[in-house]
């Protein structure tokens, strides 16, 4: 029988490595897989690359992970937002590399990366500071930059309802960058507020298959409004 | 009377007509959805996998998982759906995209944006999805104020700041004006704010602005 | 108000050119919008160009438009299957183009239409007669071949519901190539057993969103065993 | 005395553990579903977007809307889902698939696989997702006979029909004999009929067999 709901945390974050890139999934709060990436930071791993949209807010989370020293590397669209001072801080020291990509093209990569392929070409960031150092290229008398697919050791992943294939479906804007990062990466680790028995997911409706999903393990978020 | 943020961004709503995918960048923008009576069909599009954003929702009736780009709490309406990010930004790199409206730093006569960065030298400026949405939608417009703070241009012959995006913005609602940007040729002024000379207009911009014939 | 349901399959297809390139959905019979085709034929545009996993069976359907003279070039992945008298005869008199593309190129190109990708890079058919005349590049010691987007004027696209702005959900493996196709072509035209009221159709599982879709015709594909 | 079709069928079948997702191509490889039970789960796949296909439906339940890549009616089981062509096929060429099961014209000692095409001169040659398949797949397995009808080895030193997949093919099982495929080795027999000698497996082969020590 497949089985791929662990018990805690602990277990599913067991085995990350030192020197991972680890994908963040979520937008603002919302799919923001808020329990691993505590679970990440009482895991130990350290010498990070982080992918996910924003560098972290306030102390917590992703920004709590970098103020502990465990990112080398953030790789995101928008790493300055109204509350973003660890990051800004370690940036401004020098104790941070960041890689700016539009948001497009960060989802894209990865994407890419989870569809096998290696290189494509796109009309975003052309004849901006971003596309310095990128091959150019003209077709049909458009510019445009080749990017690169963003692969990955780790994804952690927030779902709303998951069945012990892995299968999930998400909560509305909570969908974003989750079920791209779960292609892209190696082990993909969904943390999930609902545990469904096999067949109970309509089948039309799974927005992420089970083939993307290594392990999956249930936190109650506490919300009584939603779905 | 220079227009009020509600004055711009009725202006820009008034121009939208119904049927069109619409994405609004954060900021300004933003209020233009609030303009768009519910009965002409705008369909609004977020870049986080919503497209068919409705009003704002009653105080009380927010959930964390529907917010829009500027993690506003949103809600969805009737025929709106959801996807993930690569399919959102698909629509958007598609060119399925009726309408953008982003703010800007400046606008040039050929149309470059500038929007993200202030100088080449910026710690850490913040892209989003800003240069995905200059490049992909079908048109481009801008809602920003005429002139900074302090007094300086933003409508300029050539952006100083760093660009988003390539020669794709086809119009501009100012606080002072709406201005038309065409191919070969400039600023074109399509409205200007009552009790604002065109002298005046010209003075606190950086580039010619060509009247229609 | 959004309304793109029209009254007949001739409205559908009303303003089809000749020279198109037509996109045409289904994987087998399952998924195929006969009727579009029917009406295609009707409609009498010429020396098009059609895109489809097969090269037609019988002499009906895309085999009949190839039939009729109407069809100067196929693109299709396979063409010679049980039945595919027509094409088979045409391509011996040399009276029709091939172009045969690996069926997930195929797929991928017509992806990346949509989604403003003028050219990708894929592993598949490198080193193979398919790949002739293509360029290739290496990637981390891995080969790969270049190809390039698939853009269409008109789509054709089975669905099993839609409302009236064009949101589409497909019946099971009926979804095949349609959602892809519809994000590739100038015109989606699309046929569907169900039109069901605006917000009748669940947000979290519309598999085409109406954003791709410009016409919408019901048709009754009579099948009662059906969801 | 050769393995039947269905012997054959069985030996991949007993090879394939739980958990992996298993793509097989259309005509013999589709008959290891059938040796796999339904208690050991081993999610197939189909290029048309089903994962998690089940067994034939009953008579009479048949759906039109329901079939595999070799157009055969199929069924779904709990946990399986859609999904549309693209996605399907990122699946397979992300090397998202465990194991690919297909039938072959020639296997060479180098792991080339030879499948869709007879010559180079073959009037439209039908390739459909084989090339995806073989340069996607994890694994690439081949079950064929052993020789043509007409007695042409169909293992080979190096294929004479136009290739499929390059490299990629691990193991074969024919009507003779199961072969792994051994990088800087070639052809390692793993099991042989009963009946069969090495010496006629040999001869009936067009490389050379090595045999474990």
């Amino acid at each position: 029988m497949i089985n791929k709901i662990v018990n805690s945390l602990a277990e599913a974050l067991s085995g990350v490595k030192d020197g991972s890139t680890v994908l963040i999934g979520g937008f603002g709060s919302a799919g923001q897989p808020d329990e691993l990436i505590e679970a990440l930071i009482e895991q130990g791993a350290k010498d990070l690359v982080c992918v996910a949209n924003n560098a972290g807010t306030g102390h917590v989370g992703l920004a709590r992970l970098m103020e502990l020293g465990r990112v080398r590397k953030i790789i995101c669209s928008f790493p300055r937002s109204a509350n973003s001072v660890v990051f800004e801080q370690l940036y401004r020291e020098g104790k941070i590399e960041l890689e700016i990509v539009p948001q497009g093209t960060l989802a894209e990569r990865m994407r890419a990366a989870g569809a096998g392929i290696p290189a494509f070409y796109t009309a975003t960031s052309h004849g901006t500071l971003l596309a310095r150092g990128k091959e150019e290229r003209e077709f049909e008398g458009r510019h445009y930059v080749m990017e690169r697919a963003l692969h990955a050791d780790v994804a952690l992943v927030e779902a709303w309802k998951a069945d012990r294939w892995g299968n999930l479906v998400y909560n509305q804007s909570g969908r974003n960058f989750n079920p791209v990062m779960a292609t892209a990466a190696e082990l993909t680790i969904v943390q999930t507020q609902h545990i469904v028995e096999l067949g109970d997911l309509d089948p039309e409706a799974i927005a992420t298959p089970g083939i993307y999903v290594n392990r999956v393990v249930q936190v109650d978020r506490g919300a009584p409004w939603a779905p | 009377m220079p227009y009020s943020r509600t004055d711009m961004a009725a202006k820009a709503a008034a121009d939208i007509p119904e049927g069109w995918v619409v994405n609004l960048g954060i900021g300004m923008p933003t209020l233009i959805a609030n303009e768009v009576p519910l009965e002409r069909e705008v369909i609004f599009q977020s870049e986080n996998g919503v497209l068919g954003m409705g009003p704002a929702p009653e105080q009380g009736k927010e959930t964390p998982w529907l917010i829009n780009a500027g993690k506003q709490f949103v809600t969805l309406r009737k025929g709106g759906s959801f996807c993930h990010h690569a399919d959102s930004f698909s629509m958007i790199r598609g060119g399925h995209i009726d309408l953008c409206v982003l703010g800007g730093f400046e606008v040039a006569e050929n149309g470059d944006l500038a929007n993200w960065a202030t100088s080449e030298n910026d710690t850490a400026p913040a892209v989003g999805g800003a240069m995905d949405l200059g490049a992909g939608a079908k048109r481009l417009w801008v809602v920003m104020d005429h002139t900074t703070k302090d007094g300086r241009p933003k409508i300029v012959e050539k952006c100083g700041y760093p660009l988003t995006a390539l020669s794709n913005v086809s119009r501009v609602y100012t606080n002072l004006a709406v201005l038309d940007v065409v191919p070969e040729l400039g600023f074109v002024v399509r409205d200007i704010a009552d009790g604002v000379s065109l002298e005046e207009l010209q003075a606190k911009s950086a580039a010619k602005l060509h009247t229609r014939a």
